[in-house]
């Protein structure tokens, strides 16, 4: 609770700083705040409490993942100062913006009500709608805007449903008296339809086939930042928001639930590897890239008690290599009209450390071991075996090898062609990002039992 | 007084929610007008939030309206973003066509 | 002492290889020469020294070095065995190899590799000595390996020339696939007994409760291996091809000693083909075809060291006749005349080559008996030795093999006696046609004619006189030296020897008027005739398929090289890019689908809705409908 | 000292060459690894008892895992082929100027680093790591110093490494599914397991899909000829010499102990394909044009001999895989040295381009020559102490698979000695070829060496295997 | 048939029909019109249920101010003619059996559930008078209440931020 206050107060914060024109210090203020807000996160661990009548709850699932959603910001936030700089009048917006957005994360994954679930999962789309659309004279970022939105509310829409039916069923927005009462027997139908349709709404924000249709287009369309933003941290809220839901609405899902889940994953990891060999912007190969690893995630429902480590793990593996990625990608395509392949040519050459930076982070996510996305899509393979689903696993292999394919081809431009064109001043920022998300992946490769218990 | 929904029966309430909601779909399906669309979004809350209501006097209880009060702030919140995004498309192709959205695939 | 001794007569042929390898060149062809010599020398040294020990005790020497190789069920020494058997072996392969190193310095002469040269044949009879006095098989088998490793060497020593690597390579691959079949007796024998030492394989084998199907294949392999070292049907084809190589080398690997290893491990493991007389009878039809085929090819081939060469195969096929058909010793008796007399022949024929100035072809030569007059007295004693004409050598050995044919199967005899008689007439057709008459070739060649200087001669001289007396050591009037030299190896049955009777004598008759028959035919065409064999366009008839030998190299070229290498091919340019593919292809496969997937993705909005809408629809009908 | 430390110093070395910077990488990448081959030595004249060196720390606590190494004479052999191949490597790319040599070195002793580790590793997880570890270096290795253009090298490295990924992921499910059964990945562990047929076929042909892609056994060495060829000598060496017998020695220490029935039951069938690669290496390495090309099919055969030998589940079987594992190292290591010699004054690996050398360089031809014959397994070379062994223990289980899969020993004369006539032999090329150099010349000496003399006194390596290879039996053979 | 029920029927079918003539119909502010009287059909409904404040606040949020942002966008962008082209007839076909699966589907899973019609609680204390709802939204629902006006200020910055125009880079 004092984390989602200090956030809103630290969003508000930003706002007057432009007023008392103190736009220079807002970034540093904001990652200076957020890092105390960090401080103050992690002092709850351990301290479970809920908050005004079990609005919020925090355990250390919320916990550890609300860190995990401050360290992404705090990256994110970091790359915004050179990122906005010449947009210098609404910098103070985007600042503010993308921390309300953290506190609807955070809202997210510490809810004890549905209410703060629903507005939690509003306000991050809100401003995930307005961020994807930011570029007001691009019209991709106009379009990516639009079809984010439209898609979007569509899916609140069946969010909302869902919540009415659950609200119809049980009588109760509280997470707990849920819980309680859908351990008895004797609740309406609806609360069934209640959850899927949640679920099924969870499964449009995380990008699940048929449900990811968005996602490639948004995240090409959308300024390169935001397009980070999508792709970790948002997707990473989405993901343990999930999570959380399924556990904390319905802990033993019926079979069939798992049956569907599975093909999900098995349809979403296919789809998103498989589309993304054919693409020739990064940021729409991320988003395929991103789609694949939702599958992954989704493995981790079907293992409901034990897998909050391993999706913790998995998710903050995914998010590091991917603001380091992004950062490298950023701080490539800053100054180009387009993002793709071949923009990266020769940089190997031209800028070792991002090249080595951006090989690592896509090694990571091919799962190649010693960085981090190895353990997590092992210890994930692992539990979705002793769940029973080696068939999901084997699908999971499958794709992974794919994946090789794309990742491999990134890293092959980078390293075995020369450069098109001049080479630009790649900004500190970037690369500070980089090494440093990078560095926190393969820490959580080299020691992942840190992780991995965590959450046990 | 006596509960509305003896006269009623909630069942009749889903229905009409149901396909209320339903149309609000075939809506968003049918139209390439971008503002329809929205409406038809609109349609799809009110569609939830007249079953909420109807919820609420089921169970005799004043959440499901309180939730009702969120439901109305979040949408129009997204009436206005969304008329927002959509004022800088016109402004920048001078349609409102969501058929004309097609530069991003692939 | 004794290991000392025992080693200093394995390594010395070693040391010399060694010397002249890193020092040949800066020592010089003299020195090179001297010092392979005198290596191959001091081992013969040695063996004399062993031999008169081991033929006074009768006490076989071994010598255990270090441990080698150990499998699951058995362990095997590096280990020496010098017995009768391996003795006699080392005699002649020192003894001859001496000689020929001797020959060679001068032979070599002219030869800018001449230090290679030495080193290659220190080597060979390194491992030649190997081969004889290893204690178990698997030495033998190095030897085996290693002769055929510098038979190779030596027979491409030209290496320019590329026809004569392909005649190197050949014999290498050829005595590689019968190697193979010796491995495998090898494994048998070794999976069935738990060793390969010849003592206790002896003592297994002897004992009798082994398995007669197993030790049939286990024999049956051997011989393979028999057939490609000592150029049998079907593996011969090798050795006429190795007569590319310098001439000493014929005489002392391809006549006198390594094609001779076959035999000496029939006879190391008599034991055993004892034992399977199906085997036996295999030997014994294969080596009188052999001798047959052989010896017929030879008639009509015009190329001096190729009549020799099929001369040796005849004669190795009628050794494993006798081996065949039990008679090890009179096989053993045959292989040190056959030493003699062929090596004779070898350098013989060598010392006219060297006159003529490496021409070899018979129809350019003639006449040459009065040029060289120690060349052709030699070689004239050497082919009355092969030809079997009494008291040389060849007689006896000879004889004695025709005479146990007859005992055991008269079919047998008459084509043994046929091959007789055609290597009768061949031989003397060699000799009237490079000694007698007119000079055939050109006039520069007959300026150069010259008798060969003394270290040529010396060797031939030693070698007819050999061929001359060599019979000796087994005579057939009973009391044979040599059998009961060798009777410690052979079980009981082979002691009898033949008596010699009436029957006897009639077949020696017959066996001399053969020769006599040949030698009078080849007379008659040669000599009196004046018949030069005609130029190579003009040969037809049968007589081509003979001189082409049949077509047998052709005709493996075409069911076996062509094939494996059209197979090559195939995979090369088929199989490989057709499996290359279908992994490509498996990642085209997902390629093809995601540009399927690319065009669903089509940017339209509509269509994502529907999408959404058609998931949804299908999750709710699989969850609340499907499976009620 | 024990092998934490020679880990270390490989690593470490690594880290350093990269600091040194180009001019000295080489040097001290040569100094780490002549280090490491010390550490090993050490390790193997001093130590009696060799599990007392075997390592267990925890590591991971879920999934439960260990760095855990375990030190037994078997896999003390193979971090002695690393190690030992290694120094010869770098040595050998003295004369090669590489572009940004730092990186290049620091990735070749990375690459030892990791092979070594996989040879050690005791712990499935830690096992899988460093097998994976190793498939990287190679990769940039491959890419970035390789020949040919670079489209085509992309294409076949990538392959290469999709491939292989692909294969070992099946591993990982394996290992996923194990520790399912067992609750750890600890070696011991898993050889107690006890699985049922299904599960072990299931779990055996994971493995082998991993290692059959690995060493390669066919029809899975598609990728193995285009990347010997495309990658640079110095990669080649390590991928032939070392990385292949990180799968055969995989198959010995993990697949066959784990599952030792399903191992007995699909015996036809991988004996079969490992004896049909022989054959088939051997018969499509007859018409290579490339000389490397014609070395790697050559390796293909080679490897399939040692994969059948694995196979056989006999101490036979084992014992000779793991002479010839060494033994080919060795001399693949060797001939792909030669190859490179060549290259560098004939600018060429057409063997239509070479032939006529020998004139010009007897002392090459001399060592070439011996590589030639040890690698046909001639007696007295540690290659037929290998190929011996390993023939007999297939004789044992069918007397028909020795006769086809000795078939290499005629054919692999065929295609090597044609290799070398059409190399070395013949009129004397037009080109000067320069006499090879001192440090060549080592190289190939101490290798030659090698093979001679443990060919004639295999001994000493064959007791240090014996132990480990009974203890592997006695897993195998657990009812 | 009681008063109510019938009253319900009438107010359902104005809904329904208005809704779907505000898709159906072609020109915008036709759409915008139907869409107002479905919203009062709705707020007729709450009326039904007696929830008054909700009805009022329908009135207000939705006929009022979203209907006004919606016409004021329209008139913004003078789209008031009819030159608005129809999808595609494949995907209005597309549409309509959607749309049938759709609800087919939802309707078919739902008359499954069969609540009981005629025994509904009335415990007959006061929930949905505005007293009760005050209390309710800023007590136990305090904290929503406030986050809802995070949201808010995020839509509001948005708007702003996606509308105006930025100013030069200095």
């Amino acid at each position: 609770m004092n984390t989602l206050i200090a956030i809103s107060g630290l969003g508000i914060f930003c706002l007057f700083a432009e007023i008392i024109n103190l736009r220079k210090a807002i970034v540093p203020v904001a990652v200076l705040g957020l890092i105390a807000i960090l401080g103050i996160t992690v002092s709850e661990f351990d301290h479970p409490s809920a908050w005004y009548n079990n609005m919020v709850i925090v355990n250390n699932f919320s916990v550890a993942f609300s860190s995990l959603f401050i360290v992404l910001t705090i990256f994110i936030l970091a790359m915004s100062g050179d990122f906005y700089k010449d947009k210098p009048s609404k910098f103070s917006d985007f600042i503010a913006i993308k921390i309300f957005l953290l506190a609807g994360a955070v809202a997210m994954v510490s809810f004890g009500n549905l209410s703060m679930f629903f507005l939690g999962i509003e306000i991050l789309s809100i401003s995930l709608y307005i961020l994807a659309g930011s570029d007001r004279l691009s019209i991709l970022s106009n379009e990516a805007g639009m079809k984010y939105f439209l898609l979007g509310s569509f899916a609140s829409g069946f969010i909302l449903f869902g919540i009415c039916l659950v609200y119809g069923a049980t009588g109760y927005f509280d997470v707990a008296e849920i819980y309680a009462l859908s351990q008895g027997a004797g609740l309406p139908v609806w609360f069934y339809f209640g959850i899927a349709m949640i679920l099924i709404g969870m499964l449009f924000k995380i990008a699940a086939a048929p449900f990811h249709f968005w996602a490639p287009d948004v995240y090409e369309g959308s300024p390169t930042l935001v397009t980070a933003t999508m792709s970790t941290l948002a997707k990473v809220v989405a993901v343990a928001t999930l999570y959380k839901l399924v556990t904390s609405l319905n802990a033993n899902m019926p079979h069939l639930f798992q049956v569907v889940i599975v093909a999900i994953a098995i349809l979403t990891m296919a789809v998103g590897n498989l589309l993304a060999l054919r693409q020739e912007n990064v940021k729409r190969m991320m988003a395929f890239s991103g789609i694949s690893h939702a599958g992954f995630m989704l493995l981790a429902l079907l293992s409901l008690t034990t897998a909050a480590g391993t999706l913790f793990y998995y998710t903050a593996a995914y998010a590091f290599a991917g603001i380091a990625s992004f950062a490298v990608i950023t701080s490539v395509t800053k100054n180009k009209a387009t993002q793709n392949v071949s923009d990266f040519n020769g940089l190997g050459k031209t800028n070792p450390v991002l090249a080595a930076v951006l090989t690592m982070s896509l090694l990571s996510m091919a799962g190649i071991p010693i960085f981090a996305g190895f353990f997590a899509k092992f210890s994930l393979f692992t539990q979705t075996i002793e769940a029973g689903y080696l068939v999901a696993v084997i699908a999971g292999v499958i794709s992974s090898i794919i994946s090789i394919g794309y990742y491999f081809k990134l890293i092959l431009a980078m390293y075995n062609k020369d450069a098109d064109a001049e080479t630009t001043s790649f900004p500190w920022v970037y690369t500070v990002v980089a090494v440093l998300a990078i560095a926190l992946n393969i820490g959580m490769g080299i020691y992942p039992g840190c992780m991995f218990d965590l959450l046990k | 007084m006596e509960n509305i929904l003896n006269h009623i029966g909630i069942e009749n309430y889903i229905f009409l929610s149901v396909i209320l909601f339903c149309i609000g779909v075939f809506g968003v399906l049918y139209r390439r007008n971008a503002i329809i669309v929205f409406m038809s979004i609109e349609i799809m809350l009110n569609a939830v939030n007249l079953l909420f209501v109807a919820f609420s006097t089921y169970h005799q209880d004043a959440e499901g309206q309180v939730f009702v009060f969120f439901s109305m702030a979040v949408a129009a919140a997204e009436v206005a973003v969304g008329l927002a995004i959509l004022v800088a498309i016109f402004r920048n192709i001078g349609s409102i066509d969501i058929a004309n959205l097609k530069n991003l695939k692939g | 002492m004794e290991k000392n001794l025992v080693l200093v007569l394995l390594l010395a042929p070693f040391v010399g290889f060694l010397v002249n390898v890193f020092f040949g060149k800066k020592a010089g062809k003299g020195m090179a020469g001297a010092l392979g010599t005198v290596a191959v020398a001091l081992s013969f040294v040695l063996s004399v020294y062993f031999f008169l020990q081991v033929n006074q005790t009768a006490k076989p020497i071994a010598v255990k070095l270090f441990d080698w190789i150990s499998v699951s069920n058995f362990k095997l020494d590096f280990g020496i065995l010098l017995d009768q058997l391996s003795l006699l072996w080392l005699l002649f392969v020192t003894g001859i190899g001496s000689l020929i190193h001797l020959y060679s310095i001068s032979y070599m002469h002219d030869d800018e590799n001449m230090h290679k040269f030495f080193s290659y044949l220190n080597l060979f009879v390194f491992f030649m000595i190997t081969l004889v006095v290893g204690s178990n098989i698997l030495i033998m088998f190095i030897g085996w390996e290693g002769v055929g490793l510098c038979s190779y060497l030596l027979i491409g020593f030209w290496y320019k020339n590329q026809d004569y690597n392909d005649a190197a390579k050949k014999a290498f691959i050829m005595n590689r696939i019968g190697d193979l079949g010796f491995l495998i007796g090898i494994f048998i024998l070794g999976s069935m007994f738990s060793t390969l030492d010849y003592g206790q394989l002896k003592a297994a084998i002897t004992a009798g409760n082994a398995d007669t199907a197993k030790l049939t294949v286990a024999a049956l392999c051997l011989f393979i291996g028999a057939t490609g070292k000592s150029a049998q049907l079907p593996l011969y084809t090798w050795l006429p091809d190795a007569m590319a190589g310098p001439t000493p080398v014929s005489a002392l690997i391809h006549a006198a000693t390594m094609v001779t290893a076959g035999i000496f491990m029939i006879t190391r493991l008599n034991f055993l083909f004892d034992l399977t007389p199906f085997v036996q009878n295999i030997i014994a039809i294969v080596g009188a075809v052999t001798a047959l085929v052989a010896a017929s090819i030879g008639l009509l081939q015009n190329d001096i060291k190729k009549v020799l060469a099929y001369s040796t195969v005849s004669q190795l096929g009628l050794m494993f006749l006798a081996l065949g058909l039990g008679a090890y010793n009179v096989a053993v008796f045959h292989v040190i005349t056959h030493a003699f007399f062929k090596a004779c022949l070898f350098l013989g024929s060598g010392s006219v080559i060297h006159a003529m100035h490496h021409e070899q072809d018979m129809r350019r030569m003639g006449g040459l008996r009065k040029i060289m007059p120690i060349t052709f007295m030699t070689m004239l004693i050497a082919t009355l030795a092969i030809s079997g004409i009494p008291p040389f050598s060849g007689f006896f050995s000879k004889d004695e093999i025709l005479m146990t044919a007859f005992h055991a199967n008269i079919p047998l005899w008459v084509i043994a006696s046929l091959a007789s008689i055609m290597t009768a007439f061949y031989m003397f057709r060699l000799m009237y046609l490079t000694f007698y008459k007119d000079f055939r070739g050109t006039e520069e060649q007959k300026h150069h004619l010259h008798e060969s200087p003394g270290l040529i001669t010396f060797p031939l001289i030693v070698l007819a006189i050999l061929s001359l007396v060599g019979g000796l050591i087994s005579l057939p009037f009973g009391n044979s030296w040599l059998n009961q030299y060798l009777a410690p190896l052979f079980s009981e049955a082979h002691h009898a020897e033949h008596h010699l009777g009436t029957t006897e004598y009639t077949l020696m008759a017959i066996a001399v008027a053969g020769g006599l028959i040949g030698i009078g035919l080849a007379y008659n065409k040669y000599l009196k005739g004046g018949y030069v064999p005609k130029e190579d366009q003009d040969i037809d008839g049968f007589a081509k398929t003979v001189y082409n030998k049949y077509y047998v190299d052709e005709a493996y070229m075409a069911l076996i090289v062509k094939p494996i290498n059209g197979l090559s091919n195939f995979f090369r340019e088929t199989l490989e890019p057709a499996l290359s593919r279908l992994v490509y292809g498996l990642g085209s496969l997902a390629n093809g689908l995601g540009s399927l997937g690319s065009r669903v993705q089509n940017g339209s909005i509509g269509l994502y809705l529907f999408a959404f809408v058609i998931g949804f629809s299908a999750i709710f009908i699989y969850l609340f409908l499907a499976n009620k | 000292m024990d092998v934490t430390t020679l880990l270390l110093l490989l690593f470490v070395g690594a880290v350093i060459t990269f600091i040194a910077g180009d001019k000295l990488a080489s040097k001290v990448a040569l100094l780490f690894s002549a280090a490491a081959l010390g550490v090993t030595v050490y390790l193997l004249t001093t130590v009696q008892q060799f599990s007392s060196l075997n390592v267990s720390y925890p590591w991971i606590s879920a999934p439960k895992a260990y760095f855990a190494l375990k030190v037994d004479g078997l896999s003390l052999a193979m971090v002695l082929l690393t190690t030992a191949l290694t120094p010869l490597i770098i040595l050998s790319s003295f004369a090669n100027q590489f572009k940004s040599a730092k990186n290049f070195y620091a990735l070749v002793l990375f690459m030892a680093f990791a092979m070594a580790g996989t040879f050690l590793a005791a712990d499935g997880l830690l096992y899988y790591i460093f097998w994976e570890l190793a498939l990287i270096p190679i990769y940039f290795i491959a890419l970035l110093w390789g020949n040919d253009a670079i489209e085509a090298r992309k294409k076949a490295v990538l392959k290469f490494f999709i491939y292989t990924l692909g294969g070992s992921l099946f591993m990982l499910v394996a290992f996923a599914y194990l520790y399912h059964k067992a609750g750890s990945f600890l070696l011991t562990d898993l050889y107690q397991l006890k699985l049922s047929s299904c599960e072990q076929t299931w779990i055996f042909f994971a493995f082998f899909l991993a290692y059959a892609i690995k060493i390669p056994v066919i029809p899975f060495h598609t990728w193995q000829a285009e990347v010997y060829q495309k990658a640079p000598t110095v990669g080649t060496m390590l991928l032939s010499g070392i990385m292949l017998k990180m799968g055969l020695y995989s198959v010995m220490r993990w697949q066959l102990p784990i599952a030792p029935e399903a191992a007995k039951t699909y015996m036809p069938l991988v004996l079969g394909l490992s004896i049909a690669g022989v054959i088939y290496g051997s018969i499509v390495a007859l018409r290579q044009k490339d000389l490397k090309k014609l070395l790697a099919y050559s390796s293909l055969a080679h490897v399939g001999l040692i994969a059948a030998g694995c196979y056989t589940l006999t101490y036979d079987g084992l014992s000779g895989a793991v002479s010839q594992m060494i033994a080919h190292g060795f001399v693949i290591v060797g001939l792909f040295y030669a190859a490179e010699i060549i290259y560098r004054r004939y600018e060429t690996r057409t063997i239509a381009d070479m032939g006529g050398i020998r004139t010009q360089t007897p002392k090459f031809t001399s060592l070439f020559m011996i590589l030639v014959l040890a690698s046909v397994a001639l007696p007295g070379t540690y290659n037929f102490v290998g190929e011996f062994t390993v023939l007999y223990s297939l004789s044992q289980i069918n007397v028909w698979y020795a006769v086809i899969g000795g078939t290499t020993i005629i054919l692999g004369a065929y295609y090597m000695l044609k290799m070398f006539q059409n190399v070395m032999l013949g009129e004397t090329n037009a080109k000067l070829f320069a006499d090879v150099t001192v440090g060549e010349t080592v190289v190939m000496v101490v290798l030659i060496a090698f093979l001679l003399f443990f060919g004639l006194y295999p001994k000493p390596l064959l007791d240090l295997v014996n132990p480990s290879i009974q203890e592997i039996l006695t897993q195998i053979n657990r009812s | 048939m009681s008063t109510v029920l019938l009253i319900f029927y009438i107010l359902s079918a104005v809904t329904l029909a208005t809704a779907f003539l505000t898709i159906y119909t072609k020109n915008p502010i036709h759409s915008a019109i139907y869409l107002v009287i479905c919203m009062v059909s709705i707020m007729g409904h709450y009326l039904l249920f007696n929830a008054q404040f909700l009805a009022l606040v329908q009135l207000i949020v939705y006929a009022g101010a979203i209907m006004v942002l919606f016409l004021f966008t329209l008139m913004l962008m003078n789209l008031n003619k009819e030159d608005e082209v129809h999808k595609p007839r494949m995907t209005r076909y597309a549409a309509i059996i959607v749309f049938i699966v759709l609800s087919a589907v939802l309707v078919y899973v739902f008359t499954d559930t069969k609540p009981i019609m005629g025994e509904y609680d009335y415990t007959g204390e006061d929930f949905q008078s505005i007293k009760t709802l005050g209390k309710v939204l800023l007590n136990e629902y305090m904290v929503p209440f406030e986050f809802a006006s995070i949201l808010l200020l995020a839509a509001m910055l948005g708007v702003v931020l996606v509308s105006k125009k930025e100013k030069d880079a200095n």
